[in-house]
């Protein structure tokens, strides 16, 4: 019986090498999905080649093809961990910040409170699934399903670096601003289909904000694109490294795209749908346990989402403004990441400082000012390219 | 009499030009957000830290339990009538009659230590009083008179008499229940000598004054006027309600 | 048939009254500050009508002080409002002293004038921290709160209990003012009047906070007297009154102080004038600890009183921080009172919902009734 | 009607005099104090007094609507205050035991419509032309009335 040690069946080929490799350009996670499934496959592998030595299946497990499927598979949930773990930390920073400015503690138990906002979330999932008699079935159960489905999908499309990606579209920013928006209909359906008033009215109100915050966003996203070239995300950030960050060119872009982004993802001061004093909860209001606890995290991967929209266009994506130490070459993900969080860090100063506007004068600031604004930058960015400097 | 507030915030400050203006209070949440991180923030951690209070913080009653006299004026004065008198050993074995409180239903208002005229009953800052069933609320006297009493925790009725503000005495500040003193109305008492058995100072004594018809003395009460503490018990338990209050104003 | 044109089928669905919606914000909603329920009639989002029910805390207060001797109706009277308990002590102990038909002492006065600005004060940031969570903005309610935990360490240093106070006696005070109080109360009135600056700058200073008060609940002077709406939610609509100057009680005319008063009539002018009482309540505290101390240590704070009170009609009024409350004891002669009414200036503020809500939308709800600042311990009885 | 500010509204003693002289046999002033005016009048000529009292003497204000049960006859305090001299009116007008009817003051005042509703629930007062005389704060199936000295609490009997 001849012994084959582990070694043989565990090397760690190039990536790239494989013939059936998906991506054309390096790809981090893939890499880390892939070595992950060598490992965990090879060993299997070797088990089985042990007990019955020269048996097809341990070859299969290990042959190229085979381990393209399975590093997929490892890749999506190494993915959903990042980003998962990404917007459990904005959540923590959002509920210790939200203290400190109320000159009080955030959470305390668990790593400086990082464990607490995950046992918060998982006590949600443990709560008992109730479904109140008089609702539609059907909306309530599909709506829901549908917005943390969207959320969730574009929080994972966002490309964190050169290297981590899930697809390289060359239309990125228009794809998750197509689902971005597309929240605002399941959010009235589940509304009216919950039978209940508030809830019809928190419905109507998230339809109304997000349709009338959704013009001014796409006009900012098209001046971005106009002014880097193209949509696909990466040359966005590449182009914003050849010549300076668009923020200091487009400020008025920046600002109300940064208030767009708030009043689409509907954090306060434009929560009007969810949690108002006299809407109670809105259109939330008949979900309770873990169908709750998956949209207020819905919700914030909804505010990551909009936070990392800001940081492509404006703030350089993953691009450190000078260098000095080369992080950039070893980890731009974490640049990406902490400029997402500073942004939702001044999104949490905003809920901090203002109350909450009513709902005819979130309209009305959302044609009469923000449409303006958005149009104001467009002609800035077109006299700047017209002018030659960008 | 300038009235800065509205003078600084008149009615119609806000003029159009400024109607999205929200950077001042930005500004001062984001002080107040560096303060709280730097410096220690207000919150007290409850059950890690507490709030100090004050000795004459008014806690749950305390009973200091050598000085009672079990004459009951707490049992009388307390406005949810929570206090029981309760026949408990005292520490040289003979059983005596102490207060015992039902912190249930107790009002936290210290009328118990205000009107105690040897203040006996205190108040006491202690504020932790979370049972598991009601029963474990009705605190004895022995576990009423916790240790640390001490004597700010006692609440003084210091009043003056309007007679002693008329004739310019007003510095001069009385107990009340040290000047009203119960008086006789000799002809409806039948000398039954329950007045002097229910006075729990024993300033009661039953004065002979001549027989009646049937040859048995006639027995008069007669008050001690100094060691009275004026505790209505003689004036409520007198059956022909022959003894009433003067109260001297 | 005849295609219908459109004016017809307008003309139609006006009769059909299918689009008004009755909305119940039920006894427990986070607007009501308490138990009530204001039924609101809404077309889209305009409110239509408005009806309040109260009655939920209703416990018989009245007929309740009619089986007590009057010393043991002070700790009820603490609970009447929650939040402003000393000024309903206060006015029950003047009620009486009226009654007995005695001068308390001068020191007596002014400690409680000094208690009544303290729960004033105290009473106010509540209703501030209330206006911050109905307007969507939590850093007002922790800042609120905050500030009002000084005050309520002054009134525990004062009578040894944060609310529910029980400190006015019948012919004066519980006891005397310890000896470093007046230190306390200037240290706590002058952080007080740096910091309420900031408050103001988080309301007044941001544009969003106006918008949503100014211009929504109005009421012309006609028709908030009418109503008989009483206090700050009066004086925001132009009635020139305040019964600490206009029918002084205790020594408050030995005392100046303004009395603000704004004449637009909306929820913003009302808060304007409850953020300006806040300072002058700070002004009368200056004054009134200066005098206690004038008064010198040993000054007489009270009197003995007899425990019957003789047969007849009394009524005293006071200005409590949410508006005009008095009382009507019929006493007739034993230790118990015959008849004492109590009048709370919520419970006909209450009645005038309907009035100041019609017309605006369901998101001003909130502000309004904010303005009117709740507190249905009092309402009820 | 709006008054205009120069306009100087009555002392106590003029009320007095200008409500004794009007209503010569009905209103009977009983007491006077400084800034208070006690005074009683059978109940049929309440309303036509308060009107002139709301229209002429400027006191825009209702306090309470009380209501006092003296066990052989009941009786309604009406408290009337003045915004600019801060007077206050009492008028109290006793009602028999058997017809418990008195005309409502709610369409001169609005805010005293809730006053006259508790008083109706607790008392059994019945407010004629009142908008809407229902229970407000105890519940709909009382059929007694709380208040009255025949509706003893449990310590008293």
């Amino acid at each position: 019986m001849v012994y084959s040690s582990i070694l043989n069946w565990v090397q760690f080929p190039d990536v790239m090498s494989n013939m059936y490799y998906p991506f054309n350009v390096y790809n981090l996670p893939y890499d880390i999905s892939y070595k992950l499934w060598e490992l965990l496959g090879g060993t299997i592998a070797w088990l089985i080649n042990l007990l019955v030595p020269g048996n097809p299946v341990s070859t299969w497990l290990v042959c190229d093809e085979v381990v393209n499927m399975f590093a997929l598979i490892i890749f999506m949930i190494v993915i959903f961990l990042v980003v998962f773990i990404g917007t459990l930390i904005s959540l923590w920073e959002e509920r210790k910040v939200l203290g400190r400015l109320m000159d009080r503690r955030g959470t305390m138990i668990g790593m400086k409170g990082f464990l607490q906002c995950v046992a918060d979330g998982f006590k949600t999932f443990m709560k008992e699934n109730t479904m109140p008699k008089k609702v539609d079935k059907m909306t309530y159960m599909w709506t829901l399903a549908l917005v943390i489905g969207t959320s969730v999908l574009i929080a994972c499309m966002i490309p964190l670096s050169q290297r981590w990606f899930v697809v390289d579209y060359n239309t990125g920013l228009l794809i998750i601003m197509a689902l971005f928006a597309l929240a605002p209909f399941f959010i009235l359906v589940s509304g009216w289909g919950q039978n209940n008033k508030y809830s019809l009215i928190g419905g109507m109100r998230a339809a109304e904000l997000m349709i009338s915050y959704e013009v001014p966003m796409l006009i900012m996203i098209a001046t971005t694109a106009l002014m880097a070239g193209s949509f696909n995300i990466g040359d966005i950030v590449n182009a914003q490294f050849d010549s300076t960050w668009y923020f200091i060119p487009q400020i008025v872009g920046f600002i109300t795209f940064f208030f767009c982004a708030t009043a689409e993802s509907e954090r306060p001061p434009f929560d009007i749908a969810e949690a108002e004093t006299e809407l109670v909860e809105g259109w939330q209001t008949e979900y309770a346990g873990m169908k709750w606890g998956l949209i207020m995290l819905a919700d914030y991967f909804r505010g990551y989402v909009a936070c990392a929209m800001v940081t492509i266009m404006y703030l350089g994506g993953w691009l450190l403004p000078w260098d000095p130490l080369q992080i950039n070459t070893y980890l731009p993900e974490i640049t990406f990441l902490i400029k997402t969080w500073f942004v939702f860090f001044m999104m949490i100063i905003l809920r901090g400082a203002i109350a909450r506007v009513r709902p005819d004068q979130i309209l009305n600031i959302g044609w009469k000012v923000f449409m303006p604004l958005s149009v104001i930058n467009l002609a800035i960015v077109l006299m700047l390219k017209i002018g030659g400097v960008y | 009499m300038v009235m800065e507030f509205l003078k600084k915030y008149p009615y119609d400050k806000n003029i159009p030009r400024r109607t999205l203006w929200i950077m001042k209070p930005i500004v001062v949440v984001s002080k107040l957000f560096v303060k709280a991180v730097v410096h220690r923030d207000v919150a007290i951690l409850y059950p890690y830290e507490d709030l100090w209070m004050p000795d004459n913080y008014r806690g749950r009653p305390g009973l200091r339990f050598d000085k009672c006299i079990s004459c009951g004026i707490c049992v009388r004065m307390c406005p949810t009538s929570c206090i029981e008198l309760v026949e408990v050993l005292d520490d040289s074995g003979n059983t005596v009659k102490r207060p015992q409180v039902n912190i249930g239903r107790c009002a936290f208002c210290g009328y118990c230590a205000e009107y105690c005229p040897v203040n006996a009953m205190t108040v006491t800052p202690e504020k932790e009083l979370a049972e598991y069933t009601r029963e474990d609320l009705i605190y004895g006297p022995r576990r009423l008179a916790c240790d640390k009493i001490n004597e700010n925790m006692e609440v003084h009725l210091e009043e003056t008499l309007m007679s002693d503000i008329k004739n310019g005495n007003s510095e001069r500040r009385v107990n009340s229940f040290m000047i009203d003193r119960p008086i006789l109305d000799s002809s409806k008492c039948i000398s039954c000598r329950k007045c002097e058995k229910v006075c729990p100072v024993k300033a009661i004594k039953m004065i002979e004054h001549g027989v009646n018809a049937k040859g048995r003395p006639i027995l008069w009460p007669e008050v001690n006027k100094d060691t009275c503490v004026c505790c209505h018990n003689c004036v409520d338990d007198c059956p022909k309600s022959a003894l009433h209050m003067d109260e001297v104003l | 048939m005849m295609a219908k044109d459109v004016l017809d089928i307008k003309a139609e669905s006006a009769q059909m009254d299918t689009d008004k919606m009755w909305i119940i914000m039920g006894p427990q909603h986070p607007f009501s500050h308490g138990l009530w329920t204001l039924k609101i009639q809404v077309d889209g989002e305009i409110v239509k009508d408005a009806e309040p029910i109260v009655g939920y805390l209703h416990r018989g207060w009245e007929k309740e002080a009619e089986a007590r001797p009057y010393p043991k109706i002070i700790p009820m009277a603490d609970r009447l409002c929650y939040a402003a308990s000393m000024t309903y002590t206060h006015l029950f102990c003047m009620t009486v002293e009226k009654a007995l038909d005695i001068d308390i002492p001068e020191k007596a006065k002014y400690i409680r004038i000094v208690a009544d600005e303290i729960c004033r004060i105290q009473s106010h940031l509540m209703w501030l921290a209330a206006v911050g969570t109905d307007l969507g903005n939590l850093t007002l309610f922790l800042w609120g709160m905050r500030e009002r935990e000084f005050f309520m360490d002054l009134n525990v240093r004062l009578c040894g209990a944060r609310m529910t106070t029980n400190y006015t006696r019948i012919g004066g005070v519980r006891n005397d003012t310890t000896e470093l109080f007046d230190r306390d109360v200037m240290r706590c009135v002058e952080r007080f009047e740096k910091v309420l600056w900031d408050l103001i700058a988080l309301v007044d200073d941001s544009s969003i906070f106006v918008s949503r008060m100014k211009g929504v609940g109005n009421l012309t002077r006609e028709q908030t007297v009418n109503l008989g709406i009483t206090g700050p939610a009066m004086r925001g609509a132009g009635v020139d009154f305040d019964i600490r100057r206009d029918d002084p009680y205790d020594n408050y005319d030995k005392i100046d102080f303004d009395v603000p008063v704004m004449t637009q009539g909306d929820s913003y002018s009302r808060y304007q004038v409850r953020i300006e009482e806040m300072f002058q309540s700070c002004k009368i505290i200056r004054q009134a600890v200066k005098k206690i101390n004038a008064l010198g240590k040993n000054a007489p704070y009270r009197l003995k009183v007899p425990s019957n009170v003789p047969a007849g009609r009394s009524t005293a009024r006071l200005e409590d921080p949410r508006g005009e409350s008095l009382m009507y004891l019929i006493s007739d002669g034993t230790d118990k009172p015959y008849r004492l009414k109590v009048r709370s200036p919520i419970f006909t503020n209450v009645s005038a919902a309907k009035p100041l809500v019609q017309g605006s939308r369901i998101a001003d709800v909130p502000v309004i009734m904010a303005m009117i600042d709740m507190c249905l311990g009092e309402t009820d009885r | 009607m709006d008054i205009d500010t120069t306009y100087q509204a009555p002392s106590v003693d003029e009320i007095k005099t200008l409500l004794t002289e009007k209503f010569a046999g009905k209103v009977n002033v009983t007491k006077i104090e400084t800034r208070r005016v006690y005074a009683t009048l059978p109940k049929e000529f309440v309303h036509e007094v308060c009107e002139y009292i709301h229209e002429k003497l400027t006191f825009e204000h209702i306090s309470t609507v009380i209501g006092v049960d003296m066990v052989d006859y009941m009786q309604v305090v009406y408290q009337i205050s003045n915004y600019y001299t801060g007077v206050m009116v009492e008028l109290t007008a006793d009602l028999d035991n058997h017809d418990l009817h008195v005309q409502s003051i709610s369409d001169i005042w609005v805010g005293g419509n809730w006053h006259e509703r508790e008083t109706y629930e607790l008392f059994g007062i019945i407010f004629d032309g009142h908008p809407k005389l229902e229970r407000l704060l105890t519940p709909d199936t009382y059929e007694f009335y709380p208040f009255r000295k025949s509706y003893k609490l449990r310590g008293q009997e």
